[in-house]
């Protein structure tokens, strides 16, 4: 699809995922979120380029910091909210937190807490759909870290994917930091994307700031997984704008000229600049789209605020389909 | 109170075959490959081999133990995956399958190399459903071989079964005959929730009577073996062979044994072994897996909680020592409980 | 029979401070890597950062939980070693250099993680002695915080470390304040085997007396935290500090309860166990793990054989739910076992 | 060092390798073996070309098919064959067998019968030599298989080799079969040694029947480690004669065409060619080298034969250094 089709719902979510990470971020300072969060402005180019491709049939795995990847992904911002703070309401009924936001209607398989875990679940869902003869309507992208790059199941999931010329996507968000670990100490070459190489995969460097870029890596390798050509891997260079959980402070390790540099590039900015210069949506209605989203965020917020906690009874269910013995039992 | 030893086993009028453990398992892959399109098998070597012209899979292996043997040439290669070795990879790519929509088996080869895997099995095969709200499910078996007595050594020889079964979100069952392993198996496969199927490598050759038609055991049901007043022996996997031998030794000195054969670690029958122990007021639970924190504690705890005015002398364990398991045969043998530390442990305690 | 609280606590006359678990943490780390130069530190982050201008690290994260803060500039990066996102690699790397003369301390970070290097851990670190015969041995110490109760969720809140325990060739101990904490690090380091330190995250920030000196907890010794006669309560990790807090509640109940810290898990000290049992004659054990095969369990076990005729009521266990951790604060505080759940549990049994 | 002043002794590792694994082989089909045997002949050239350029002070890590790894860094053959024989005198007293052979006094960090698992010993061993500045005198080879190169700690482990610059060699013996898995189908690309690149380590493939070329190969690699230029990743495209272990039929998954190509390039008889043609070592003097090892393997199964078993007491120790608990009271 041309994305000048797309450029509305683009925009849309790259404000979506800003406005939700804020707002996420000061109900947590309030103490409204229950645990840890990761936010994800200033990476919002990458899942919004990468799932303007995808519908709900295709499957996405993502990671703790995973709010955008949801978002882009078509989760509703109130449920994820009310999952943030724990509600009854949100997702996983309040028993996932930040870290575990899924919504499998969606195509959307977890996020998920422990590095690189995610990645052969997406592998996965790909020989899911290999298998049932679908990939042309359902593929697999895989979310990780520049941190993740470095564990071992990558590198098997690749392999996998490889021989076995699943449609999957690994999306690898380099992101420069790893908690408060530079990619360049703990990754051993430039770029990660160049280690696709070995297992016969094309591996492309996309500037993960600008989501036309992203848009249009992302198109040639969706087409290539749904023609069954098997899996592309995407290194995609951006920056985390926060620390690496909210209460971070990104500060101590990283210079505010590294920070202005990559706040310079920033794809909401670049974005908006871009289109009213080539005239492809007008200020007014960027406002609007802005004002909208402002609104959903804050109904999320509230949403979330009001909803009930889940009920005590919740702790024993969902660990298993069905299990003879009394989970509390046990006691 | 006595259930009679067919609670869990063939009916009298079925049609069977005296067949090998191993061929039961292999029926119960068949069987359940026929059954639903969505079931594939995944695992290093299990289509047994290429062949040398075409390149195309055969069964010249024919699978680690013979499990999967003749299932590439009925099935295809699409269906009977062979996998790198790369145990997290392909448990985790299995996960995601099971998350999407089919239904995988894997073959860990040996019960050793499930701690490779270990963090996607403990991760995520076991917490999805829960983290995400009940929202998905994981219909996914996984097999390996557990178990010392043929010379393996310390890596290739396990029985931590107990530590799977500590795991909320996993299932485990320890088929123990030529039956059971073909009616837990097909049951694992059918079931929604990741279930671990043990198999020791002790039982691999064992014969036995399997009716031809397919069936189930139910996930979570335990069985009697033999049935006796004076003591309960709890045996699961390989262990309940060991205590019906001691059982028949006892009985040349009178003393009536009954035997359990847990068959499911998780869920696990406790009715069956308090309906024991309140008729025998004694137990002796006998495990191959080392002996702290092991499934021979957790029956302990049970028996000690729920069947306490019932006991009428000390619960006890005949469990591995807490070592490795060695190489030497000698060795080996003097690691594996055996059916004379459960005649000495029973008598110890019948004051006999 | 009662031994003093101070069995295993600090002397009377000795010098010290008021601190928090954290830092008598980092105090240990520093008295070890003083002790010994082959003593050094891996771990992901645990330098804290990296300057900015030089690219040397410094401290400015500190390092999970600030175990680690200010360790790199006093020590250097050749001993605070940073690791990428890869614990297989960087433990097994770890077993690799105590095999050949080093004392590794490796820093996991959360309990959890332990999961993707376990297969290093299981066939590695617990076996090569064996397995080689006794020709070498693994000085390798490994510390990672466990537990809920901090809304960590699922896959950063678990507790599992019966399932360590359960592994012969590992330690583990599990230190439940200031005092303890810096004592067993400090023998772990020096220890020549695999110790696995465990640091629930409830007591991180826990305040206490710790001497200035350097000393050392022997492994495999439990405490006294408060005497009684009535029952026993045995905590580990941080039930440690629920039992005493129903140990108070119990006290104006008139009920004497003895409380039991096991401090270490393997070897495990079943003296004061059976000792404290005698006694009382009643036990509840106190575990914030999941309980099917379980420390909890463990102790059930021991108790029911070796002091089965002392008994005077069943044997009691208070722990987490089969369940995960669940992520909402009131669920999360359901599945941690309480002083309400042991105190409730203590009344049922003495017919309070 | 040249070559040419280590002939007699390569030639004597080659030959100690081929007739221990056919002695062993033989004992094992006599069931005086205990377990299950992973013989290495065909494979001789490669521990034998690296081996030459360590001493006792340089670490190696090894494999269930690690027997030609054991002679080659110095092991005694009559502890060897006791061992298999799970004997007292064997190398473990009886307690490790043919997967777990080990020397720590030769720099023997032990067979492994996890697939990869003892590639991060090297590299720890590697680290202790960096860490106590002796990589001079002291570095790490992890010997591999092709199968191996699919697990993530592989990878793991290149990195982190590569980033601590530590003095390693990672040594993949591509014998093209895990157990009946062949190379092509496991592993995604033709020269695992390209794999190197992604983690700025040199790769570079070596032909492994070949002894000259392994020694040239590994002497280059042993130098870059010694000299503090950190790991290289050497490939050695090698064939296995017999089966994947004393039972398996590889005749079922293996032309013969195949195998006989591979026999053609024989480490031993093309080593006996070339030397014998550019007259380094006479005829006469080969067969007397031959004569001798022959012998020492007779004497050497001999040893194992008539070695006592471990006695029963053996099975509890050696579990910990110290402990506090009765190790079997726990029955
Ligand atoms: C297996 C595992 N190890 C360590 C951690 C702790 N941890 C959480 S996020 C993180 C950094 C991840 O870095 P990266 O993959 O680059 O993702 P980013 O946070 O930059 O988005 C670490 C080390 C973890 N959650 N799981
Ligand atoms: C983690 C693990 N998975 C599987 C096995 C079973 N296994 C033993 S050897 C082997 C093949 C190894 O192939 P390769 O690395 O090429 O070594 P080779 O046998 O060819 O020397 C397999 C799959 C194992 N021992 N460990
Ligand atoms: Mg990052
Ligand atoms: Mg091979």
């Amino acid at each position: 699809m041309k994305i000048e089709n797309k450029l509305e719902w683009i925009y849309e979510t790259l404000i979506r995922i800003r406005f939700f990470e804020e707002a996420m971020l000061e109900q947590t300072y309030k103490g409204n979120s229950m645990g840890v969060t990761h936010p994800s402005d200033g990476q919002e180019a990458v899942p919004t380029g990468i799932c303007a491709h995808l519908t709900e049939k295709d499957w996405i795995g993502s990671t703790h910091r995973g709010h955008g990847h949801c978002i882009a992904k078509g989760l509703e911002t109130k449920k994820m909210m009310a999952e943030i703070m724990g509600k009854f309401t949100g997702n996983c009924k309040g028993k996932g937190g930040s870290m575990h936001i899924a919504d499998f209607s969606k195509g959307m398989l977890g996020a998920n807490a422990i590095v690189g875990a995610s990645i052969p679940l997406a592998v996965g869902a790909a020989l899911t759909a290999k298998y049932q003869g679908k990939e042309k309507d359902s593929i697999g992208v895989a979310f990780f870290g520049d941190g993740a790059s470095s564990q071992g199941v990558l590198h098997e999931s690749m392999n996998l994917a490889s021989i076995w010329k699943l449609p999957v996507i690994f999306a690898c968000e380099n992101n420069q930091y790893a908690e408060a670990t530079p990619a360049w100490y703990a990754v051993s070459i430039e770029d990660i994307a160049d280690r696709a190489a070995s297992y016969n995969i094309p591996g492309v460097v996309v500037d993960g700031m600008d989501v036309f870029a992203v848009y249009d890596a992302a198109e040639q390798a969706v087409k290539r997984a749904r023609e069954g050509k098997g899996p592309t891997f995407l290194e995609f260079k951006t920056y985390r704008y926060h620390g690496h959980f909210h209460a971070d402070q990104p500060e101590k390790y990283r210079t505010s000229e590294e920070e202005n540099l990559w706040k310079k590039r920033d794809c909401i900015i670049n974005f908006e600049k871009r289109v009213i210069k080539q005239k492809l949506i007008n200020k007014n209605r960027l406002d609007s789209i802005k004002k909208k989203i402002q609104k959903e965020i804050e109904d999320a917020v509230e949403f979330g605020l009001s909803s009930p906690l889940p009920p005590e009874e919740t702790l024993y269910e969902d660990v298993y389909v069905n299990y003879s013995n009394d989970l509390r039992g046990f006691r | 109170m006595f259930k009679d030893t067919d609670k869990i086993g063939p009916g009298k009028n079925v049609e069977g075959t005296e067949m090998r453990y191993r061929d039961a398992f292999n029926q119960a892959l068949r069987d359940e490959l026929n059954n639903d399109k969505n079931v594939l098998i995944i695992g290093e070597d299990i289509s047994g081999g290429f062949d040398k012209k075409t390149k195309e899979p055969l069964d010249a292996w024919g699978g680690p133990f013979a499990a999967t043997k003749g299932l590439v040439q009925d099935f295809g290669k699409d269906r009977i995956m062979d996998a790198p070795i790369s145990e997290a990879g392909f448990v985790g790519a299995a996960i995601g399958a099971a998350l999407t929509g089919l239904r995988p088996v894997v073959d860990l080869m040996y019960f050793d190399f499930t701690t490779v895997a270990f963090d996607q099995l403990l991760s995520n095969a076991a917490k999805s459903r829960y983290m995400f709200g009940g929202q998905t499910k994981v219909p996914l078996t996984l097999f390996a071989r557990s178990g010392g007595g043929t010379g393996h050594a310390a890596q290739h020889s396990s029985a931590f079964y107990s530590i799977l079964a500590h795991i909320p979100g996993l299932k485990v069952v320890t088929p123990s005959d030529p039956y059971s392993v073909k009616g837990l198996l097909s049951s694992a496969i059918r079931d929604d929730d990741p279930v671990f199927v043990v198999n020791d490598k002790k039982l691999i050759n064992m014969t036995g009577f399997v009716p031809n038609e397919t069936y189930q055991i139910p996930l979570g049901k335990g069985r009697y073996l033999s049935e006796g007043s004076d003591i309960t022996l709890v045996g699961m996997s390989y262990t309940s062979v060991v205590c019906m031998e001691a059982a028949k030794e006892l009985k040349k000195l009178n003393i009536n044994a009954e035997v359990i054969d847990l068959l499911s670690l998780s869920p696990l029958d406790e009715d069956i072994i308090l309906e024991s122990v309140q008729k025998t007021n004694r137990i002796v639970i006998v495990d191959e897996d080392n002996p702290r924190a092991s499934m021979a504690s957790e029956v302990a705890a049970i028996v000690s909680d729920k069947a306490f005015d019932y006991l009428d002398a000390p619960v006890k364990r005949v469990t591995a020592p807490h070592t490795p398991v060695p190489y030497s045969k000698g060795l080996e043998d003097a690691f594996l409980p055996n059916s004379e530390d459960v005649i000495g442990t029973v008598k110890m305690i019948m004051g006999a």
